[in-house]
């Protein structure tokens, strides 16, 4: 196999047993779409004024805050449904995660007694 | 044979103390010294493998003849014994450091203190 | 430890001890390839004795006369020699790294066999084992004595900030 | 926290019963055999026989730590140069 | 000239590390630029003998620099006198296909790393050290990779804990981070305390350290299985596989970006041990007819664990505020899906009921396959996101995502590369995550189609953390205290721009990647006897 045999494996396809993958075929698919959807964005209406009503954000009629630290969504309320419903769950991963040393190791000891039962019984 | 491998038992205890101290002791000086406990026990096991009955150190020099005790579990366990103190003063001066912030070696009241 | 030091009799005895411990650790460093020890361990004796002066004569005393930094300008001088002496086996004899080049009579330092006949001892024999355990020696010696020296330092200066 | 305790001993116990398990297993401690014969042991008499004619040393010891296994020595003393060097970079001076 | 370096390479490797380590002290005495020069050139010059190494190994024959070096696939090099007496007493490198795939992981990040904390740790105290400490964790590093020799792999493994905890514990006037170094220097010695005694029971029992001659001789009695599970056991815990996870968000989150970039390759290293214990040491025993169903047993336990790192990392990333601990959680769960590869791959082991030989089917090739190329994308593409946190970091002082926003709007190449390595991490085509994460995804469908499920539903969840993260810290209107934010300097942006062009080379030619480098590491970590017949 020469170099030039390498060079020819950089457009193949990644085979696995039923399924295939090719990125180069993939992003030429991805860029054809985008150039399609920006010719119809061309027929799009001209009349479009910038600094007027038409470029204000619309918060349902109400008023744009002045403070930017108010408009800007923080992390924590981010996923709050999300958080809500898994509460139970969460609390028993933050029992899990007390940053206590000696929980880390008595995790590893309850694993080892774990791999010995399965494994050193068999 | 049972009689004869109480080196061996003796690793396992010092092992399991070892843990015993890592997992139920709140001062962060007793879980370091559980440590070098499970540490001497390993070394100790390494030392027992190297020793023949009736042998004598593995040195030429004015040697009185007869079996040599095996020369590499000593080596390992030198290695292992210096790797040990690294790792022992590392721990310290952590301790050190946490005992500045905190002024306490309790696990729990660390805990308390951060939230 | 107290920061100013212990009484006067213990810092005239540590003065008498002090050699003695030295030349001890330092037989031991050299005759590691004939006698049982070798590098770490005589290293590990002269730290102690290092060890003795810093506790004799505390932390600030002893901060004044060496700083950690040119132990460990030492460390990495060891540190030099030994993994040196391991990439001479490349350029020499076999070519191999960490080969024993000088017991291969390279040169005439170190060269000779042990004789086989148990017995007699031969300071002149094996090869870059000695080198290295000078090497070794120089750099736990430095090491260890850094370590001690920065953590007694180190509590001593938090001792301060307790009192304040 | 008695959940904690309780499985800590629970499978400590299990742990410490598979290593008592073990060292009963273990060779035999003095290497001796049934029969009273040194069990084989290759390599280490292999070295106790050649030290002092491969590496010229008279101390066993010493000619595996140096000469055998002189990696193992090297990475050993870069074991305590690093923690020299981690207690120096904790104990450094934070201000310039 | 090439042979005469290839010869050597395996010592070079790790010695020239070592040696640029023992000299930083001194030469960082006569200035500090000349030292970051040094340290780089050190870098890339182990780089580049890294890079010679695994060509010369993984290579076709007719393409090789050294092709009389590599017999069946593996490289030898024994320290000390070439006269290795018989049976072996001298420490041994072999380096296979598997030891040659995951150097290349060890060559990429420490160039990143340096290069990145140029610019990052300008103007922090005792860089000196800092530097020494990384080119050690280096070596150490490589030499876990390379070794062949059980003691030897043990002492590796204490270099990197110590060294990976001081750097830990970097920001020392940070009560955090000193308490993360402690956990993590507890974790790891007492795993490592694990390996050396399981390694000590191994040698009472064969009286050998190789590990070659170990698999040769090894019987697979109790004593010998009680090994293996210490030493599995063990180096899962150093692995960050769940739930002996805890120590690696914290030790991620609070050391400096540059050094966490490096540790993820220490991570990856206990990783190859466990490989290099479970297919190569306990292989031949492992799979075969005799206790078939005992390997079998140790795949389904493995499937477990991983399906809990996964769940777990997601889950606690999803609603981590801290920017560089939510990577840390992505991380663990990227690990997951490595040992859900290849635990599926061992739970698909079949005996054949003509020949009675025993293997592994094709869809656990396809899993082993996938997990070795993920082990390559997670630990790129974590760094990155990890160098792009540090980058957020210099500029704004700032770790917790509920103060950061707008920060798109002044730092726009870094914006970018926080776009590239969320796609990558999530596994969104067209980036490398994907490739790796479809053949996973595809050969666990085949075993078991909750597993698949499983793993597509927390790679989703995946991308929604990024998603978080993005919104969080780069979207939204300008802060007024982060209005005069410059863009970072040149060096990081360069650390970052190395491994994104590694990322999207591999993502564009995945198939070139997975023919000439993983498919030979699988093949090498399949073939015990290969590796046994190296000595």
């Amino acid at each position: 196999m020469s170099f030039i045999d390498s060079l020819s494996q950089l457009y193949e396809t990644l085979n696995t047993d039923s399924g295939f993958w090719n990125p180069l075929v993939w992003i030429t698919a991805f860029v054809i779409v985008f150039l399609i959807i920006y010719i119809i964005r061309g027929y799009g209406n001209k009349n479009y004024k910038k600094n007027t009503e038409q470029t204000k954000a619309f918060l349902s009629g109400n008023p744009e805050f002045e403070d930017k630290e108010k408009m800007h969504v923080k992390a924590k309320n981010l996923y709050w449904g999300f958080n809500e419903t898994l509460k139970g769950l969460y609390k028993l991963l933050d029992r899990m995660h007390n940053g206590n040393t000696s929980d880390f190791i008595l995790w590893f000891v309850v694993i080892l007694g774990i791999f010995f039962i399965v494994l050193g019984v068999l | 044979m049972m009689a004869f491998q109480i080196p061996y038992l003796a690793v396992a205890g010092l092992i399991i103390i070892g843990l015993y101290a890592v997992l139920f002791k709140r001062n962060l000086i007793k879980m370091i010294i559980g440590i070098t406990l499970i540490e001497s026990g390993v070394n100790l096991f390494l030392i027992t493998l190297s020793f023949r009955e009736g042998s004598t150190a593995p040195i030429y020099t004015s040697s009185p003849g007869g079996p040599m005790s095996l020369p590499v579990p000593q080596a390992l366990t030198l290695t292992s014994i210096v790797i040990g103190v690294a790792v022992l003063a590392l721990m310290l001066s952590l301790v050190i450091h946490i005992f500045k912030h905190y002024k306490t070696l309790d696990v729990r009241k660390i805990r308390e203190e951060d939230n | 430890m107290s920061d100013a030091g212990m009484s006067k009799i213990v810092k005239t005895m540590t003065g008498v001890c002090f050699p003695f411990i030295l030349i001890f650790g330092l037989y031991i460093i050299v005759h590691g390839h004939l006698t049982p020890g070798g590098g770490f361990q005589g290293g590990a004796v002269v730290a102690s004795a290092c060890a003795m002066i810093l506790i004799a004569y505390g932390s600030i005393w002893t901060m004044k006369k060496i700083k950690e930094k040119h132990l460990s300008i030492f460390e990495s001088l060891g540190a030099l020699m030994f993994i040196s002496l391991a990439f001479f086996g490349i350029f020499l004899a076999d070519g191999i790294f960490f080969d024993n080049f000088l017991v291969k009579g390279a040169f005439s330092f170190f060269g000779l066999f042990a004789n086989t006949a148990t017995g007699v001892a031969d300071i002149n024999t094996a090869g870059v084992i000695p080198l290295m355990n000078i090497a070794v020696g120089l750099k736990v010696i430095a090491g260890l004595f850094a370590i001690v020296l920065v953590m007694a330092y180190a509590t001593h200066k938090i001792k301060e900030v307790d009192d304040q | 926290m008695n959940w904690r305790v309780t499985a800590g001993g629970v499978f400590l116990i299990i742990v410490a019963a598979f290593l008592i398990y073990a060292a009963l297993l273990s060779p035999t401690f003095g290497l001796k055999d049934s029969e009273g014969d040194y069990i084989e042991r290759p390599m280490d008499q292999h070295i106790i026989d050649e030290t002092q004619t491969q590496t010229g040393a008279d101390n066993g010891v010493t000619a595996v730590v140096f000469d055998y296994r002189g990696f193992d020595t090297l990475g050993e003393a870069t074991v305590l140069f690093t923690a020299v060097a981690g207690v120096i970079i904790i104990f450094r001076r934070l201000k310039k | 000239m090439f042979e005469q370096i290839l010869t050597h390479a395996p010592a070079l490797a790790v010695a020239i590390p070592l040696l640029g380590a023992f000299l930083t002290p001194l030469v960082s005495k006569i200035n500090g630029k000349l030292r970051n020069v040094f340290v780089v050139i050190i870098t890339a010059l182990t780089s580049f003998i890294v890079a010679l190494l695994s060509y010369n190994i993984l290579a076709h024959e007719s393409v090789k620099f050294a092709p009389d070096l590599v017999k069946n696939g593996i490289q030898t090099y024994i320290f000390g006198a070439g006269s290795a007496g018989d049976p072996v007493v001298r420490i041994v490198f072999e380096v296979d296909g598997v030891n040659a795939f995951m150097i290349i992981l060890a060559a990429i990040l420490p160039l990143a790393a340096v290069i990145y904390s140029w610019g990052f740790m300008k103007d922090e105290t005792g860089q000196d050290k800092y530097y020494t400490l990384i080119l050690l964790l280096t070596a150490g590093m490589l030499g876990m990779m390379m070794t062949g020799d059980l003691f030897n792999f043990f002492v590796f493994l204490e270099i990197t804990s110590i060294a990976s905890a001081a750097l830990i514990a970097y920001r020392v006037n940070n009560k955090f981070s000193v308490q993360a170094a402690f956990k993590y220097i507890v974790v790891s010695t007492i795993g490592a305390l694990f390996v050396l005694f399981a390694i000590a029971i191994l040698y009472g029992q064969y009286d050998a350290l190789n590990m070659a001659v170990i698999a040769k001789s090894i019987q697979y009695g109790l004593l010998d299985k009680i090994a293996l599970i210490l030493l599995i056991v063990a180096l899962a815990m150093k692995a960050g596989i769940a739930p002996m996870h805890m120590w690696l968000p914290e030790a991620y989150g609070r050391a400096p970006s540059s050094v966490t970039v490096v540790i993820i390759g220490t991570t990856l290293g206990s990783f190859y041990g466990i490989l290099r214990v479970g297919f190569t040491i306990f292989g031949e025993q492992i799979i075969s007819e005799s206790n078939l169903e005992v390997g079998i047993a140790l795949g389904w336990v493995l499937v477990g664990l991983a399906i809990l790192t996964i769940f777990i990392g997601v889950l606690m990333a999803l609603k981590q505020n801290d920017f560089k601990k939510m990577i840390g959680f992505a991380a663990v769960a990227e690990i997951g899906y490595m040992v859900l590869a290849f635990g599926a791959a061992l739970a698909t082991m079949y005996q054949d009921s003509v020949t009675g030989i025993t293997g592994i089917s094709s869809s656990g090739l396809t899993a082993l396959k996938g997990g070795m190329f993920h082990i390559l994308n997670d630990a790129l593409d974590v760094s990155l996101l990890f160098l792009v946190a540090g980058a957020v970091y210099y500029v704004s002082k700032e770790s917790s995502l509920n103060r950061l926003g707008g920060l798109a709007r002044n730092m726009k190449y870094t914006t970018i590369f926080f776009i590239i390595g969320l796609v990558a991490v999530s596994g969104l085509p067209p980036l490398n995550g994907f490739a790796s994460k479809l053949m996973i995804y595809q050969s666990t469908y085949e075993i078991n189609p909750i597993l698949a499920i499983v793993a597509i539903l927390c790679s989703i969840l995946l991308l929604a953390t990024f998603v978080k993260v993005f919104y969080a810290a780069f979207l939204g209107p300008k802060l007024p205290k982060f209005e005069n934010v410059k863009e970072v300097p040149k060096s990081m942006l360069i650390g970052m721009l190395v491994l994104t062009c590694v990322i999207i080379f591999i993502g564009l030619f995945p198939n070139l990647v997975v023919e000439n480098i993983v498919t030979p590491a699988v093949t090498a970590l399949q073939n015990a006897s290969a590796y046994i017949g190296g000595i």
